[in-house]
């Protein structure tokens, strides 16, 4: 596998961002992470993930869809759309690159959405396998190995040297654009790396989660459970864990009058927010047991119906960590369990 | 905002004046024809204490460069005691904006009487040229609201 | 780039007719002439006034009127207020259409068709009666029982008079809750209307209308020994995107402005009771 | 979607003059929602009312904005003027474009781009303008008048003659006022109390009017039509309704050295009395700070003379509550204190005299029975100095920084009536102007000195110094001879500036009326509506308002009853409708609008309310009593959810005038 | 104190004094600790917990859980005890319905602050003699207690309860905190500095709503920011300016009313130190208008509700340094 020496990354990065743009997750000073562009002198973070996903990349929290100009009875319709410009995003975790493909199934399907797949087509994902998993991964459960990413091209680690290999032609253009600086190694003590990390990956607490009780059919069985009114009693109704989620992808449409002229704009919404779905004349989710029950139940049973089983979460735990309230995916996982 | 190269800055600015007393005396300023500057737009209110935050935070966010906000003097309320609660929630609003690194010359609160008509236009006059001196509010814009 | 859904098409309102009280059908054309796109019956549109608001509506006009598109839309919020105070030649943009739509050439085809209607509920339903009556041939018995708060709360009064009533390839019942001077017609709730006239088992129902009207028909066709898998009705739920993305309209794992809005209540059965 | 027409008004040339009218109704005719866009010479005649009403007619337009002069001149005009064409008069807004735009600017390109802003978010405004309907109120059919003098009297007898009830409430134990104490009234020299006195009487005998004398307003609560009254009827322990004002007590009284105030202090009165002869309620009224009885418990000879047994001692202030439809302020003024003028020793001499105090001396009732003689030694004057503007027009925080107005003429008449009845006395008057506009008050003033030799000396007295044998050593400078003059006065007459009542400003709290800053209530229009305080139901009555002579003070009373009268005649009166409401859904009941709320028009109420779960709720919620509320606006931002909202100053309403001007 | 607490809870069940409980419960880890309701016995036995992490304020739960029939027992720190008595000034709250029990306060701990550290896959904590014994699947790590303790924590105003029916464990004292030194910190920054701060701080927010909805102070029914009609309703930070005009709003409609619990920005994803702006409104209203802690007392005007004819004018906000 072709590699290149650790300390060597920042010329690896030099050379990717010198010809378009590049996203690398970096440590900010209050302690999180998050992805910056690339400039000269910044370092890699050592955090395991980025506190929000990468799903900003291809879904960005708003973005114009449409611009109107109104003029007494009559509107023009402005298209706003531009080709995207190439860009990189590395070190994305195995568990956000399989939320690409995730939200691939929703904004690629017919009709595709052409904001989302105009991002997508210019961004190179390359993956980064992870060697300290937290107590809150949970990867595995969806049977994602953490060691092993995808991506358009993953990056490995032994500690001394980052690997890299392609899975894709967009991948293979990658590393050919920077083949210059890397050299075919030695992947033993890679391999050791990883099977190390495979270790790990089994002893964490959540190891044992599996997705064996949900799924598409499962239904009746979940949507009338007695569990819903406990688990969902100290829930905020707060959107963090919506939004720090990779796969979640509710969207609201509105218009933002500038005053001369209208831009439409599409942001995130949380399905755990009281009035996302309400109407003039009633809501089908009255209670924040509802709002609560229709995430899990998206994310466990109605979406795996929809895309021949799989799921719709990667077991990234960021709303492990960062519900107010620790409410969250695993905990409703075993309190709905049916064995 | 209005840049013109040629031009000299000219800012916007917003006057909230209570019913009673300031929008009485600007229009006294009118009727004695004292001059002030046409940046300044007045917007009727019943009572300075009828002034939310969030107006002015509005109009610095559609691309105010600055809000003055004219009452009643303290005692003189028609309403008896709207501008003492106007001068609490200003105070600490002002204080927050200027916490916040809100340029604190932007925002002002003036008492003026029915009958100070002089004081209305020399206020505005006043307030202009200060503003005038920190150029447009970039701080508290909204992007998308400026004018392409 | 391609289109995209989410960009709208302008359409003009070319008429305005106040069938109702709260209730105004708007016809709409693309500025060049002609219908902005095609669609099947019980298909919608998302229509907006740009900083107002978007909503989806339902298609009330039939494919076969090859000149423009109808919607008839009852005053209840913000967009609809905005658009009852429209006047003629305003612009409003449009989008669609969207969902499934009434399997008028597929399981409908050759059937005996009863359309129930409540209210409002007749608007998705114009489309598949006018489409059905444009197509006569390939329908068997037509039958329509629509009934509404009082006469003049009865949508498109003048069209069923005209043309529906008038047509003897159809029959038309029309009830109102509550007696009224100038209506000698039945008056009555219409689930108890439906009971009264009795409609052979052999025909395939269509109902729309308010949720409660919608759940006494349904009951009172299973006494009659209708069979949910006779019966489609439309749903509505708040949407924003129109084809299943926004993630807001789904009941379990159906999404009605894709998957529906037009269900078998067969189908709605298996489904949380979500709506 | 609305339809808005915009009329834009030339003012003749004072807008069209800077603004370019026809560029503003084209501008505006492009705004969302305008079908119509005209411009007029005046819309605010009547053929320009009718342009707007009959576009309103024409065009079913469900807004107007007027682009003209200030909302406060012309709202109302044109608000009637929509309601006569069928549009809810609040349909209408105002874009100011004369006092805020073509009178302040002169080039004409900017001020007509800044009429189009201001047009533009009157637009903006009236698109969220909803239709009001003003609430009815009914009217309690009595009015109250707070002071008893001239022009209160004149005020409630006026009311009563239109067959309402009216109240006086009055401080003192008479009516009458301070023109009780006046000799003579300029300029025609016929006796105050000849033409006072009989009204006195007739308001006394008017089955209408109830006098509460000796009694002071302690509270004051409602609103227009509805205004219910706190009366403090202070203890004068004398029995009203048994008393006969014999006066047999306050001959009897054996304390009766009491300064008499009537008389200026130049005398004394016992501790029971009647404050002068034709006192009305002719009552006897005992002096507590005086009274032994009351003081030690030792004494009690005015009960034991009294045949009716009228006398109290145990007698307590009462209070009574009462409702009226109408207040009419009439609280009257004072001279000014002059203790800080050392400059003319008042406090050190007693024959330096203010005018009022000379009204006294030179009355037939009073101290000297009508002999002019000097307080000190009961002399008569030979050499009198009138001083005037003394505190008047003054920039030094000592004085008041306006004209007292009476001054001049009053001291003509005492100059005049001196000079007739002792033609051997010399008199001087120092003054800055002399100012006599008003029916026959030059030629007044002109007789004075040209018939009656009085010296009219323009000039500042500098010092008044009082000397050992007894004259008054009087220091001027006569600015028009440019010479130091020295007088040796017998008497020295200032001419003391006049001010509000001192009970003026608690009464102006309690009214929730404005006053200005010399304590004088001000009017709700300096030109247009001199006799009414802004707070509706609120009248002014006499020199509570501003400084005023005998007949402009009945003029104004007369005024200030007839407005009152208007409003009593209403069964019930149209509230205002731009009052704060609160959205029941939304309100917290969390009680922060209440606090804020100067009329206690909040109150709170447990409302069941069905929640989305479909179980019902009880939650407190705020409720705005809208025949309270005035309309302020302090509750919307004191509620953080925004339930509290103001009619036709909505939050919407302004955030779209704030976006139109940011435009 | 867990023990003494799940026997009291246990003790008025049993007696029928309360009939829920609420309190925290036991996470999948050692400190995602849930705020829980328990009905039974069995429940307090098997889940509930009070240690190091049971952080969370939980006054606010009492609004819609003090309206249901029976009375709830509520375990309260002294901070959260400033919150149900500001809640019970503004009606929202049914004091008979609730039961208070006072238990001593933190200082908590902050998890992130201990994978701050690069302690990760952390399977438990232990505190010994203010040492923190971390067990994780990587081994065993140690950290200085104090180095783990919540901000809100460490600038504690308070170990008093305001507020109580019964109390476990000593009253405390109302502390000379040091909570206004940050606040200080930035007021002596030029305004350009204080820019650029809060500029970085506040592009961090994602508008989640967290602050909001754990907000004690944030009871509204409906917020302004979510509400259509209010002119401001905003759902993403779609320009600078809306996390501006949310923050500031949102701080103004709490000023004089939030009891500095703290909770915002432990609940912060992006750890902005959001209450630095609602201290900043404490410390003006303390300098302009004297010492005021909402909270303290249930029957006290709050500043914004009241005035003195003598108060500063705003100028004050002018003339106050140089820029």
């Amino acid at each position: 596998m072709l590699k290149i020496s650790l300390d060597k990354l920042d010329k690896l990065f030099e050379a990717v961002s010198a010809s378009k743009a590049l996203y690398v997750p970096t440590d900010r000073e209050d302690g999180g992470a998050e992805y910056r562009k690339y400039e000269s002198g910044m370092k890699l973070s050592s955090a395991l993930n980025t506190v929000r996903s990468a799903k900003d990349f291809f879904f960005p929290q708003t973005e114009n869809l449409v611009d109107f100009k109104m003029d007494g009875k009559s509107i023009e319709v402005i298209d706003v759309r531009e080709e995207a410009e190439d860009f990189v995003i590395f070190g994305v975790r195995a568990c956000d690159a399989r939320s690409f493909t995730i939200l691939d199934k929703v904004f690629l399907a017919e009709p595709v959405d052409s904001y989302y797949k105009n991002r997508r087509e210019h961004g190179t994902v390359v993956t980064m396998a992870c060697t300290r998993p937290a107590e809150t991964c949970f990867c595995g459960t969806f049977g994602i190995d953490a060691a092993s990413p995808e991506g358009d091209a993953a990056c490995y680690s032994d500690g001394e040297n980052l690997f890299i290999e392609a899975h894709n032609e967009k991948g293979q253009k990658f590393i050919d654009s920077v083949s210059s600086l890397l050299e075919e190694g030695d992947t033993s003590k890679l391999e050791e790396t990883r099977s190390k990390t495979r270790e790990i990956l089994k002893k964490l607490p959540l190891a044992d989660l599996t997705t064996d009780s949900f799924g598409g059919d499962k239904l009746n069985e979940y949507f009338n459970s007695d569990k819903w009114g406990v688990l969902s009693e100290s829930c905020l109704g707060c959107g963090t864990c919506t939004f720090v989620c990779p796969t979640c992808q509710c969207y609201d449409i509105k218009d933002f009058n500038t005053g001369h002229g209208i831009k439409r704009f599409r942001c995130w919404d949380s399905c755990m927010y009281s009035d996302f779905t309400k109407m003039a004349h009633g809501n089908p989710r009255l209670t924040q047991l509802e709002r609560f029950r229709q995430r899990f139940m998206h994310k466990l049973v109605y979406f795996p119906a929809n895309n021949n089983g799989e799921f719709g979460c990667v077991g990234c735990g960021r709303c492990l960590s960062k519900c107010p309230i620790s409410m969250n995916i695993v905990k409703v996982m075993k309190a709905l369990e049916v064995k | 905002m209005q840049v013109n190269e040629n031009k000299e800055f000219q800012p916007l600015i917003v006057a909230f004046c209570c019913n009673w007393c300031s929008y009485a005396g600007a229009d006294l300023a009118g009727t004695n024809r004292l001059n002030y500057p046409d940046n300044i737009k007045i917007i009727r209110v019943p009572c300075s204490c009828r002034v939310n935050p969030m107006f002015i935070l509005r109009a610095f966010q559609r691309g105010a460069d600055g809000v003055i906000l004219c009452g009643c003097h303290p005692g003189d309320c028609h309403y008896t005691s709207g501008n003492y609660f106007t001068r609490r929630r200003m105070t600490l609003l002002f204080s927050m904006l200027d916490f916040l690194g809100i340029e604190r010359d932007r925002t002002r609160v003036e008492w003026v009487s029915a009958a100070e008509g002089a004081k209305f236009a020399a206020t505005m006059n006043e307030f202009t040229e200060a503003v005038k001196k920190l150029g447009p509010n970039r701080r508290l814009e909204d992007l998308r609201c400026r004018k392409q | 780039m391609n289109n995209d859904t989410l960009i709208p098409y302008i359409g003009v309102v070319t008429d305005i007719r106040q069938d109702t009280p709260d209730v105004k059908t708007f016809r709409v054309v693309s500025p060049e002439g002609g219908k902005v796109f095609e669609h099947m019956p019980g298909q919608c549109a998302m229509l907006s006034i740009p900083g107002v608001g978007e909503a989806m509506f339902s298609i009330t006009s039939s494919p076969t009127n090859k000149e423009f598109m109808e919607f008839s839309i009852k005053k209840c919020g913000c967009l609809t207020t905005w658009l009852h105070a429209m006047d003629v030649g305003q612009q409003i943009t449009i989008r669609g259409p969207y969902g499934n739509a009434f399997p008028v050439e597929t399981e409908l085809k050759g059937k005996d068709l009863l359309f129930i209607a409540g209210g409002i509920g007749l608007a998705p339903l114009r489309s598949v009666i006018n489409y059905v009556r444009d197509n006569r041939a390939n329908y068997g018995d037509v039958q329509v029982i629509y009934g509404s708060r009082s006469k003049d709360d009865l949508v498109d009064y003048q069209e069923i008079i005209d043309e529906w009533m008038a047509d003897p390839n159809i029959e038309v019942d029309l009830t109102i809750d509550n007696p009224q001077d100038g209506w000698d017609g039945h008056v009555g709730f219409v689930p108890n209307y439906v009971k009264e006239l009795n409609p052979s088992v052999n025909k395939t129902v269509l109902v729309c209308g308010p949720p409660i009207m919608i759940k006494f028909t349904l009951a009172g066709l299973k006494e009659l020994g209708f069979t949910e898998t006779q019966v489609y009705t439309t749903m509505e739920l708040r949407m924003k995107c129109g084809v299943g993305k926004c993630g807001r309209c789904n009941i379990g794992n159906k999404y009605v402005c894709k998957d529906g809005p037009v269900f078998r209540f067969d189908q709605l059965g298996e489904l949380p009771d979500e709506y | 979607m609305q339809r808005i027409g915009v009329f834009v008004c030339h003012c003749g040339t004072n807008i069209a003059a800077t603004v370019d009218v026809k560029a503003v109704a084209e501008a505006l005719g492009h705004e969302p929602g305008v079908i119509v866009s005209q411009d007029y010479q005046y819309m605010c005649s009547e053929s320009g009312q009718n342009l707007v009403k009959n576009a309103i007619k024409e065009h079913n337009l469900t807004g107007v904005v007027v682009c003209s002069c200030s909302p406060r001149m012309h709202e109302n005009t044109f608000r009637k003027a929509a309601a006569s064409a069928g549009l809810n008069p609040y349909l209408v807004e105002i874009a100011n474009i004369r006092e805020q735009c073509s009178w302040i600017h002169k080039d004409i390109a900017s001020a007509t781009e800044k009429a189009i802003i201001l047009g533009k978010a009157a637009v903006a405004k009236v698109h969220l303008n909803a239709p009001l309907t003003a609430g009815e109120s009914p009217v309690v059919k009595r009015a109250l008048v707070i002071g008893g003098g001239i022009a209160g009297i004149q005020t409630a007898l006026d009311i009563a003659e239109a067959g309402f009830d009216v109240d006086i409430v009055e401080k003192q134990p008479t009516i009458g006022g301070k023109m009780a104490q006046i000799d003579k009234t300029f300029p025609t020299l016929d006796c105050a109390a000849c033409i006072l006195t009989p009204k006195m009487v007739e308001a006394s005998q008017n089955e209408h009017i109830t006098i509460h004398s000796y009694s002071e307003v302690s509270d004051v609560k409602g609103f227009v039509g509805n205004f219910t009254v706190t009366i403090k009827k202070k203890a004068r322990f004398v029995d009203e309704t048994k008393c006969t004002g014999c006066g047999l007590c306050t001959e009897k009284c054996p304390m009766n050295k009491v300064p008499n105030e009537f008389n200026m202090g130049f005398d004394n009165r016992s501790a029971v009395y009647i404050p002068f002869a034709q006192a009305v309620p002719k009552v006897a009224t005992i002096d507590p700070n005086y009274c032994m009885m009351l003081k030690t418990g030792k004494c009690g000879v005015c009960s034991k003379v009294c045949s009716v047994g009228a006398i109290d001692y145990k007698q307590e202030d009462k209070l009574i509550e009462q409702k009226y439809g109408a207040i009419v302020v009439a609280t009257g003024f004072n001279p000014i204190n002059l203790d800080k003028y050392d400059e003319f020793a008042y406090n050190q001499c007693p024959d330096v005299v203010t005018s009022l105090e000379l009204e006294r001396l030179m009355n037939a009732a009073g101290p000297n029975g009508g002999t002019l003689l000097r307080p000190s030694d009961k002399t008569h004057p030979h050499k009198i100095v009138f001083v005037q503007c003394v505190g008047s027009r003054c920039d030094d925080s000592k004085g008041k920084p306006y004209c007292s107005k009476i001054c001049c003429m009053y001291t003509a008449k005492h100059a005049m009536l001196i000079r007739e009845k002792y033609p051997d006395t010399e008199v001087y008057v120092f003054y800055i102007d002399v100012r006599t506009p008003g029916k026959n008050f030059d030629e007044f003033y002109r007789r004075a000195v040209e018939q009656y030799n009085v010296h009219y000396i323009k000039g500042m007295v500098g010092k008044v110094t009082p000397r050992s044998d007894g004259k008054i050593d009087v220091q001027a400078s006569d600015l028009l001879a440019n010479e130091q003059l020295h007088i040796d006065a017998d008497m020295v007459v200032l001419a003391a500036a006049i001010e509000p009542d001192k009970t003026a400003r608690p009464l102006a709290t309690m009214l929730t009326t404005q006053m200005d800053t010399n304590d004088f209530f001000t009017e709700a229009h300096p030109k247009l509506r001199p006799v009414e305080s802004a707070t509706a139901g609120i009248f002014l009555s006499g020199a509570c308002q501003g400084p005023k002579d005998i007949p402009e003070t009945v003029a104004q009373a007369s005024a200030a009853a007839a407005k009152a009268i208007g409003l009593l005649v209403k069964n019930s009166i149209t509230c205002n409708p731009c009052v704060a409401h609160s959205d029941e859904l939304m309100c917290n009941g969390c009680s922060s609008c209440e606090k804020v709320c100067p009329y206690g028009a909040i109150t709170y109420i447990d409302k069941e309310f069905k929640m989305p779960d479909r179980t019902v709720a009880i939650r407190r919620v705020a409720s705005v009593n809208p025949a309270v509320c005035q309309g302020c606006g302090a509750c919307t931002v004191a509620c953080p959810s925004g339930a509290m909202d103001l009619n036709g100053f909505s939050n919407s309403q302004i955030i779209a005038e704030v976006d139109a001007i940011c435009k | 104190m867990q023990e003494a607490m799940i026997n009291k809870a246990k003790q008025l069940l049993a007696d029928g004094i309360v009939d829920r409980v609420i309190g925290w419960k036991r996470g999948e880890f050692v400190y995602d600790i849930t705020p829980a309701i328990f009905e039974t016995a069995e429940e307090l036995e098997k889940d509930f917990v009070y240690d190091d992490f049971t952080a969370a304020n939980v006054s606010k739960y009492l609004v819609k859980e003090s309206k249901k029939e029976g009375k709830i027992l509520a375990f309260l720190k002294p901070c959260d005890t400033y919150s149900f008595n500001q809640l019970i000034k503004e009606h929202r709250v049914v004091r008979e319905n609730v039961y208070i029990v006072g238990i001593p306060g933190g200082p908590k701990l902050d998890a992130e602050k201990i994978k701050e550290k690069g302690i990760t896959g952390i399977l438990s904590v232990k505190n010994e003699n203010y040492t923190l014994k971390i067990e994780t699947v990587y081994g065993e790590e140690t950290m200085p207690f104090y180095e783990a303790v919540l901000d809100k924590c460490a600038s504690c105003k308070s170990k008093k309860h305001m507020i109580y029916d019964e109390l476990l464990g000593e009253e405390g004292d109302v502390l000379d905190s040091n909570r206004f030194d940050m606040v200080e910190k930035l007021e002596n920054m030029t305004a350009q500095e204080r820019y650029d701060f809060w500029r970085e701080q506040l592009s961090k927010c994602i508008r989640c709503n967290a602050c909001r909805n754990v907000c004690p102070a944030c009871t509204c029914e409906k917020c302004v920011f979510d509400n259509p009609d209010s002119g401001i309703e905003n759902k993403a930070p779609a320009d600078s300016f809306e996390e501006n005009m949310f923050h500031i709003i949102r701080a103004f409609h709490v000023a004089g009313r939030c009891t500095d619990c703290g909770e915002c920005s432990r609940v912060c994803p992006q750890n902005i130190p959001l209450h630095l702006l609602n201290r900043k409104f404490i410390k003006d209203i303390n300098t302009f208008y004297g010492e005021y802690q909402a909270g303290e007392d249930t029957t006290s005007r709050a500043p914004l509700n009241e005035y003195k004819q003598s108060d500063c004018e705003a100028n004050i906000v002018h003339e106050r340094g140089a820029e």
